[in-house]
């Protein structure tokens, strides 16, 4: 058994465990367990990665593995990380720690809410383990279903009706991907679905020109392109908080992966003939989702337009393809992750106190709960991208390498993108001084608690991520940065 | 002419056996020894299965009218299991007062339909496969109509059986057309004669009616919600299942052999059966309210899926034809399996009568909430495999658009999928569906079903033993 | 010199144990360590002044020395930013001036804040704001200064922002958070133009002076301009931002919502002449290869401290007035800047502006503390509130005069000396200019004595909150006393042996006739404010309904506010924000919602085709076959 | 249709004729399945439909095949399905006719779609 495999192993041992677990004591613990495990294993996996890299191994995927599944249609469960999957699996690793601890609580059912977690774990460890496409796009899916009955049931709000859409959208895109994949597949020779052997044939520009779009927008969706972010704000608003933290933090991030790995790294000839269509369009959602975040009322409806602008930079940066702003993509990925997790576990948090998500039935919270407070801030100064904390990093990165494309096309959008930094700065300190600020509204808020224990303990974990991600990032952004060279390279070859 | 060449018919000669003992136990059992005919049914059934469950060699009988291939073990094999699961999700039924006596003939009946089935599949000649389907309709009305004093079941088998005479009509004329152009009815030779001339076109188009009314494909659908609310709930499965899955199976042994010169002809037609069935039974079974008429059209959706393989035409068409109908059939089954148990407990058929049902029974909405999920395809469970296989083989093809506009209707699929679940799950019920305690063959029978619906997927040989075997 | 990295670790430090301790310590024990921290910083830092001033001279200019560098984010094989330390003269006089001047704020603050809620707070944010600014004047590029850049925002957010129940101070907070975070979009453009052609971020590069440097750029004209034009032009509407130079000034005068030694520190003697600093960084640049810019920021230097003199001389808010001031002098040193040559007396532009921001830094603290001494004992900003306050505050009284004297371009007092040579640089470049801005020393003069007069003199307002004034704790009165003591003396550093424009010393010499020229209208502007606010009398009165128009005018701040209210609240609230979530809602969800819709409604209307009848059934069969048939064929 | 004349006026009926005649009844069973409202009827206009099936049958084999007898195998064999089809649908319509009281083709009218209520919101 492969070491990386232990990532699918552990979420599905959960599972099996959680059948079993009777009491919340119980469950809790297994669910602490399988966290702080995944946690320590990702630590494990990125330090033996370094070591690999360190003693000069070049390969382009790590700790490979390769197992037959389907013959027929050479279909291999075949597993390999590069720099930027071990990126992800850290963030997943962190986020699925801190989720549980986030849902400490949850209720009605634990049991059941934590099966479909793990389940949903699994399919994200699974994405983003995998380098067969088939595989891949199967773990891809059953990430996305358990959303629909963790919406569903531990969701508030018109909980249905978003569960509904959210999955129905995505499935809509897993649809474009899907047909995507299998042309892939077949243009590609129809003898094999590993990732790393496609990328040495080449795919027909013909052929290209309609899959790129249809891989593209299939991810794009989880992604949060415009115009099919519309999922997001219901989404996340009704979403419990652990899931929203899931959801912003790592299963948008599948879109963002998935865009790259797959769509421009397979098809780079269409993807230099049609970057400019998808630009516009990320272009919009980033400035769009920002102004959109600025009228909102509902917490978590800022925090998801917040999310749109955010990942729309990811996929922007993709599309820049050039070294510079594709390492931007993957850091703003990571830093997106932490800190909507963190946005989506506090507001949470507040949430559970006061009953009430709307920024006008709140105000002075920082003196009845401080330290939910002080977090909040955090969050929102890595949000809007304070140097230090992780949103800076990624949007300089991207906002640097983006500005490496010479044409007016690109340098203007980027500097339209790159507004968005001082409306992400409106939203956020309306939020902040609204509800954190000024007077205490409510005067039932007044005897309200401030976190408890485990609580505490997701919220320092993400800001701790936070911070180092934006203090040290140097590690990291090597890391991605060389494995993005064979995509990289491939796209600038397609010229 | 040998006789002995007959006793190769392994299958049907078993069957028919098992057919035979069950009758004449059942004329002549004692009032006490009747009820182990139900056991004994199954028992029969399920080691003429083990038996006939080993593929043989390539063999001819009566001169080609008869044809054996491997491949037949196995969708035999499968349509076995689907009765045997039949049967034990009826065991509880069967013993109800109102069908209590006639219990015998249920199984006769049923068998026969099987044996029908079997003859049609292993058809190389228009006749046999002729008195195949009808050996498997006629049956299959009579058990439509099973429940006597249901008004209900007995209009369903009223229609029934007059449409699907009236579709056989015409399927009938459509052979007696190939017959008079053609001059033979033995598919081989057919294959050779059968040209691109508007009279063989027609004649396949007319021939093929009575083959898409089985297969319930939009326009030739209409009798299948009908039938299916008011038939008998096993039997409802029964159709949904076994018999839509071996004619599937048969359009595309004859569609690719019979008719392999027409290929351009019936791609085109096939094509557009697929669309409309998939969309307007789509369309139609969002609104439904009664569950079992809501699998009608979620069962002629998926017969558009099923067509896929056949429009592909190809040895990968073919596998993943075959192994798409066992996962459906287990699939389709184990829904069935509930809707049975609950409608037999509590007489709801209602999608609204499911609401909260998870409080009170968690694993009968489990076992139905995977079902549906592999119905929707959705991994991991099988659905998802075999959906996924029978469009890459649509692909290979070069069936782009057409695989698009299926995985689009996917996601209405899913939607009107999730409203099951959202009844099971999310919403709450004043009343709801009490506590049940499932007999133990429907229990045996929804765990088989949930086994094949969570490993026939993830375990890969399943597919490569089918793959193997799959030719053009 | 690698030590000097202690100067930015510990402030750090400090910060991060201070703000994790929050109220687990005593506030007396967190005012400690955060005092001792800076005073240790501060000590570090005149060492590194008198090691460099003595040790970096090399053949007659002052060396540029990278003290420590590590590449901490790596974009590309081209372009990575580092974190470093540049030690160069005005680096080394920027590292003298914060130090002073946060240890004076952090001593003060002692006695200020006693009591306040949030002290712990209060000192952590001190913290981090002195390692920010620290860190912005060290930096060895321009991509580090715009990582300080930030951090120096957001503690200025923080720390205007620390009376965070009060609405005004979060209004303040924010509003001067989103206002310089638009400039500082401007500086990231530039920055990114920049780096972009030039291939380097660092300083060290750009000012060599090297042309290759600029080779790739020098061709390429955008909308009329040369793209470095552009870029530079861009990187100035950041330090316009932070240094609050017309039309982004709105922000300063609000900001002092905060606590008074935080109005000392960061609003008038750092973080505001940050934008000075970066322009004098980039001097070089500026000079050399975008002469028109460079003279823009003179320009619009003037015209900001025209416009800010005039709306100071009719606040009543004696914060607000120093606000004015603060903007108004730091348009002087911006003028400096902008009026400027390079190298020997060209650079007497230059060199008075650092020279100014120097000295402006001393007396403008020094102002802003005894202004807070004044608020602590009277417990209001208004003027008339207070009065006579001689009698009851001397040290205070005698400290304030000093500054104002200062401010005002009295000799010997040091703001003499510096605003001298910026008029002398001024009237060099141009006599208009050089008028215009003797006449605004002027006015300077006669604000600051408004002030003076207003607060320490005229009728008294004895009670306030049924407390007479009283003389300030120790802790706030030795600040006043030692910054006293600079302002008095500072003007006699003969600065240009350490700062100039090339970095070889040069001497500085006194213009008489524009000293002489300076002097008078200092004075004359005094007097007229003797006049006029020494005693209670009804012609400041008359002064302002001669001129009710202006008067209104100015007391409204020109209405700048009310035309970025319009702006943010009327058109990107109201007409393009709340449309476009609308839009979302409305348009691309329901189109979303709408492919729903008309599958349900499909649904719902082709019940039709499922009648129920056999017979349609079988009719169904037959056309279908027909149809089929049909096509089959015939297609 | 001259040929057709001018083999009947010789005595020998033409094939045409058969299929003719087929076609008459095919059709006919057709019309009376469709506008038939009493199910005996409809019985009987499929009985029809398969006949001419068989004449079909029957016609091809003696005409154009006779050296074979598939055609009338065919037709023996359908005979004896359409019976069995015949005697499950009476016992069916008697079964209708115990419930019902008629044997009314329109009478079969319970099992259809269902009325629609509201539509909800996705």
């Amino acid at each position: 058994m492969n070491f990386l495999s232990i990532f699918v192993l552990i979420p599905i041992l959960m599972l099996v465990a959680m059948y079993f677990a009777r009491k919340r004591s119980q469950i809790n613990i297994i669910a602490a367990l399988g966290g702080t495990a995944l946690l320590i294993m990702s630590g494990i996996l990125t330090w033996m990665y370094f070591g690999e890299r360190a003693a000069g191994n070049e390969d382009i995927m790590l700790f490979r593995a390769d197992m037959l599944w389907y013959e027929a249609f050479n279909i291999h469960y075949s597993v390999g990380v590069d720099g930027v999957s071990v990126a992800m699996l850290l963030l997943t690793s962190v986020i699925v720690f801190t989720g549980v601890f986030a849902s400490w609580r949850i209720d009605p059912l634990p049991r059941e809410f934590f099966l479909w977690f793990w389940l949903l774990s699994a399919g994200v460890y699974g994405f983003f383990i995998t380098i067969d496409l088939f595989s891949m796009f199967m773990f891809y899916e059953i990430a996305l279903i358990p959303m629909y009955l963790l919406i569903g049931i531990w969701g508030t709000g018109k909980k249905e009706y978003s569960a509904m859409k959210l999955t129905l959208m995505l499935m809509g895109g897993s649809a474009l991907l899907l047909v995507s994949i299998l042309g892939i597949y077949y243009f590609a020779g129809g003898d094999t679905m590993n990732l790393l052997e496609i990328a040495q044939r080449n795919i027909p520009v013909e052929a290209q020109r309609y899959l790129f779009p249809l891989a593209f927008m299939g991810f794009g969706v989880l992604g949060a392109l415009f115009p099919f972010h519309t999922w997001s704000p219901d989404g996340h608003a009704s979403a419990p908080t652990a899931v929203s933290m899931l959801h912003a933090g790592v299963l948008m991030k599948l879109g963002g992966y998935g865009a790259f790995r797959v769509a421009m790294y397979l098809m780079p000839e269409a993807a230099h003939e049609q970057a400019w269509i998808f630009l516009i369009l990320t272009g919009i959602s980033v400035i769009y989702g920002a102004f959109s975040a600025v009228v909102q009322t509902d917490l978590k409806y800022i925090n998801a337009y917040s999310s749109v602008s955010h990942c729309g930079l990811v996929l922007f940066a993709i599309l820049m393809m050039n070294e510079t702003a594709m390492t931007g993509a993957v850091m703003q990925m990571l830093s997106h992750g932490l800190m909507t997790a963190l946005f989506f576990a506090l507001i949470g948090m507040i949430y559970g106190r006061t009953h009430t998500r709307l920024i006008t039935e709140m105000g002075g919270l920082m003196k009845i709960m401080p330290f939910l407070g002080v977090s909040y801030v955090i969050a929102g100064m890595a949000s809007l991208g304070l140097p230090g904390l992780s949103g800076f990093v990624a949007e300089m990165t991207i906002f640097v390498g983006a500005f490496q494309e010479t044409d007016t096309f690109h340098r203007v959008l980027t500097i339209v993108a790159a507004s968005s930094i001082v409306i992400t700065a409106v939203y956020i300190l309306r939020v902040v001084g609204k509800i954190l600020y000024g007077k205490i509204q409510d005067p039932h808020h007044a005897e309200l608690n401030d976190a408890t224990w485990w609580e505490r303990v997701s919220v320092v974990t993400l800001i701790i991520a936070v911070v180092a991600l934006g203090s040290v990032p140097f590690w990291i952004s090597d890391m991605i940065q060389n494995s993005l060279m064979p995509v990289v390279n491939k796209l600038m070859a397609a010229i | 002419m040998n006789y002995s060449a007959f006793l190769q018919l392994h299958d049907e000669l078993s069957l028919l056996a098992v057919i035979v003992i069950i009758l004449i136990y059942d004329i002549f059992a004692s009032e006490k020894g009747a009820r182990y005919i139900q056991p004994l049914s199954i028992v029969l059934l399920t080691v003429h299965t083990v038996l006939n469950a080993f593929p043989r060699a390539d063999f001819e009988v009566a001169g080609g009218m008869y044809q054996y291939y491997p491949m037949l073990t196995y969708i035999k094999t499968i349509l076995n299991a689907g009765t045997i699961i039949l049967f034990l999700q009826a065991d509880k039924w069967l013993r109800d007062d109102s069908v209590i006596i006639r219990r015998g003939e249920f199984y006769f009946l049923t068998l026969c339909t099987l044996l029908g089935l079997y003859l049609m599949m292993s058809a190389g000649h228009f006749l046999l496969f002729f008195i195949g389907i009808e050996t498997a309709s006629i049956p299959m009305a009579t058990l439509v109509a099973f429940n006597k004093y249901n008004h209900k079941s007995a209009e369903a088998g009223a229609k029934f059986i007059l449409s699907t005479v009236f579709a056989s009509g015409i399927s009938l004329y459509g052979i007696s057309m190939i017959y008079g152009a053609a001059g033979t009815l033995y598919f081989d030779d057919l294959a050779l004669l059968i040209t691109n001339s508007p009279i063989y076109i027609m004649a396949m188009v007319f021939f093929a009616i009575g083959l898409f009314f089985k297969i319930s494909l939009v326009p030739f659908h209409l009798w299948t919600p009908d039938v299916y609310e008011g038939a008998p709930t096993g039997i409802t499965g029964y159709l949904s299942v076994v018999s839509k899955g071996s004619a599937v199976f048969v359009l595309f042994t004859i569609f690719t052999k019979v008719f392999a010169n027409l290929t351009a002809e019936w791609q085109p037609i096939l094509y557009g059966l697929i669309v409309i069935s998939i969309t307007l039974a789509n369309i139609f079974a969002i609104r439904q309210k009664n569950i079992k008429r809501f699998m009608a059209y979620s069962s002629i959706s998926q017969a558009g899926y099923l067509l896929l393989g056949v429009i592909s035409a190809s040895a990968t068409g073919m596998s993943s034809l075959v192994y798409y109908i066992l996962v459906y059939l287990f699939s389709n089954l184990a829904i069935f399996g509930v809707i049975s148990v609950i409608e037999h407990r509590t007489g709801k058929v209602n999608i609204n009568d499911y609401n909260g049902l998870y409080q009170t029974n968690p694993r009968l909405s489990a076992v139905m909430m995977f079902a549906l999920f592999s119905l929707a395809g959705i991994p991991p469970f099988a659905g998802f495999f075999s959906k996924f296989f029978i469009f890459a083989a649509a692909t290979e093809q070069g069936y782009y658009v057409l695989v698009f506009i299926a995985l689009i209707n996917t996601v209405i699929s899913l939607y009107y999928y999730l409203l099951i679940v959202k009844a099971m799950f999310l919403n709450k019920s004043d009343q709801p569906v009490e506590r049940i305690t499932t007999d133990l063959p429907a229990r045996i029978s929804l765990v088989l079903c949930l086994i094949m619906i969570v490993f026939a997927g993830l375990l890969s040989s399943i597919y490569q033993q089918i793959s193997a075997l799959s030719f053009i | 010199m690698e030590y000097t990295l202690f100067i930015l670790i510990l402030p750090l430090l400090s910060f991060v144990v201070l703000g994790l301790m929050d109220t687990k310590w005593k506030p007396r024990v967190a005012g400690t360590i955060g005092t001792l921290v800076l005073g240790t910083v501060a000590a570090l830092s005149y060492y590194t002044a008198w090691e460099y001033f003595s040790s970096a001279n090399i053949n007659g200019v002052y060396q540029k020395i990278t003290a420590f560098e590590v590449v901490w984010l790596k974009f590309n094989d081209i372009l990575h930013i580092n974190l470093g330390i540049l030690l160069d003269p005005i680096s080394v006089m920027m590292l003298v001036v914060i130090s002073t001047v946060s240890l004076m704020v952090h001593i003060y603050s002692l006695g200020y804040m006693k009591g306040e809620k949030g002290f712990e707070r209060y000192y952590a944010f001190l913290s981090l704001f002195t390692f920010s600014m620290l860190g912005l004047v060290v930096a060895t590029n321009i991509f580090q200064m715009y990582i300080f850049w930030e951090l120096v925002g957001v503690s200025s957010y923080l720390l205007i922002g620390f009376y965070y129940t009060k609405p005004e101070a979060v209004a303040a907070s924010k509003k001067a958070f989103i206002v310089t975070r638009f400039a500082d979009l401007g500086f990231l453009i530039g920055i990114l133009i920049l780096s972009f052609y030039t291939k380097t971020f660092d300083f060290g590069i750009l000012t060599s002076g090297d042309a290759n440097v600029f080779a790739s750029i020098s061709g390429a004209t955008f909308m009329g301009a040369s793209v470095l034009s552009w870029a530079m032009a861009l990187i100035f509407i950041g330090g316009a931002g932070k240094s609050a130079m017309f039309p982004l000034h709105i922000w300063l005068p609000d900001a002092m919502e905060g606590p008074t030694p935080v109005s000392a520190l960061i609003h008038a003697a750092t973080m505001v002449v940050a934008g000075v600093y970066m322009v004098a960084r980039l001097f070089p640049v500026y000079y050399v290869y975008t002469p028109e810019v460079l003279h823009g920021i003179a320009y619009v230097g003037a015209f900001t401290s025209l416009f800010a003199a005039t709306i100071a001389v009719v606040q009543t808010d004696i914060k607000r007035v120093l606000a004015f001031s603060t903007i108004s002098q730091i348009g002087f040193m911006m003028v400096a800047l902008g009026v400027s040559g390079l190298g020997g007396q060209e650079g007497t532009g230059y060199m008075a502006s650092m020279f100014h921001l120097f000295t402006h830094a001393m007396f403008k603290a020094l102002l802003f503390l005894g202004a807070g001494s004044i608020i602590h004992a009277v417990h209001s900003n208004e003027m008339n509130q207070m009065g006579g306050l001689r009698k009851y505050m001397p040290v205070t009284h005698w400290t304030f005069l000093i500054a104002c004297l200062a401010i005002a371009g009295i000799p010997p007092f040091s703001g003499f000396f510096s605003k001298d040579e910026i008029l002398a640089a001024t009237m060099h470049f141009s006599p208009v200019l050089g008028m215009t801005m003797s006449f605004i020393a002027g006015l300077t003069a006669f604000y600051m004595f408004r002030l003076y007069y207003n607060i320490f003199w005229g009728k008294e307002h004895k009670v306030q909150h049924g407390r007479t004034p009283h003389e300030s704790p120790f802790a706030m009165l030795f600040p006043l006393i030692l910054l006293a003591t600079v302002t008095v003396f500072a003007g006699l550093i003969p600065f240009g042996e350490f700062v100039s424009s090339d970095g070889a010393p040069y001497h500085i010499h006194l213009d008489p006739v524009i000293a002489t020229v300076s002097v008078l209208i200092a004075v004359t502007g005094i007097v007229l404010a003797t006049i006029l606010y020494r005693k209670e009398n009804a012609m400041p009165a008359k002064m302002a309904s001669a001129f009710s128009g202006l008067h209104k005018a100015a007391s409204n701040r020109f209405y700048i506010d009310e035309v970025y209210m319009f702006v943010t609240k009327k058109i990107i609230f109201k007409r393009i924000s709340t449309p476009i979530a609308w839009f979302d809602r409305h348009v691309i969800d329901a189109t979303m919602n709408g492919m729903a819709s008309v599958t349900q409604w499909t649904s719902a209307r082709t019940r039709f085709l499922q009648s129920g009848k056999v017979q349609h059934y079988a009719f169904a069969i037959l056309l279908g076959a027909l149809i089929i048939t049909a096509l089959a064929i015939f297609i | 249709m001259g040929s057709l004349f001018a083999n009947f006026s010789s005595g020998i009926v033409p094939l045409e004729a058969y299929i003719f005649v087929s076609l008459v009844m095919f059709f006919a069973g057709i019309y009376g399945f469709l506008s038939r409202k009493n199910l005996l009827m409809v019985l009987i206009s499929i009985e029809l439909i398969l006949n001419s099936a068989d004449i079909n049958f029957a016609a091809f084999n003696r005409y154009l095949y006779p050296e074979h007898f598939e055609g009338f195998f065919f037709t023996l064999f359908t005979i004896a399905i359409s019976a069995c089809e015949t005697a499950v649908a009476i016992a069916i319509v008697i079964n209708i006719y115990r419930n019902l009281n008629n044997v009314e083709v329109d009478s079969l009218q319970e099992l259809q779609e269902p009325e629609l209520q509201d539509t909800k919101e996705q």
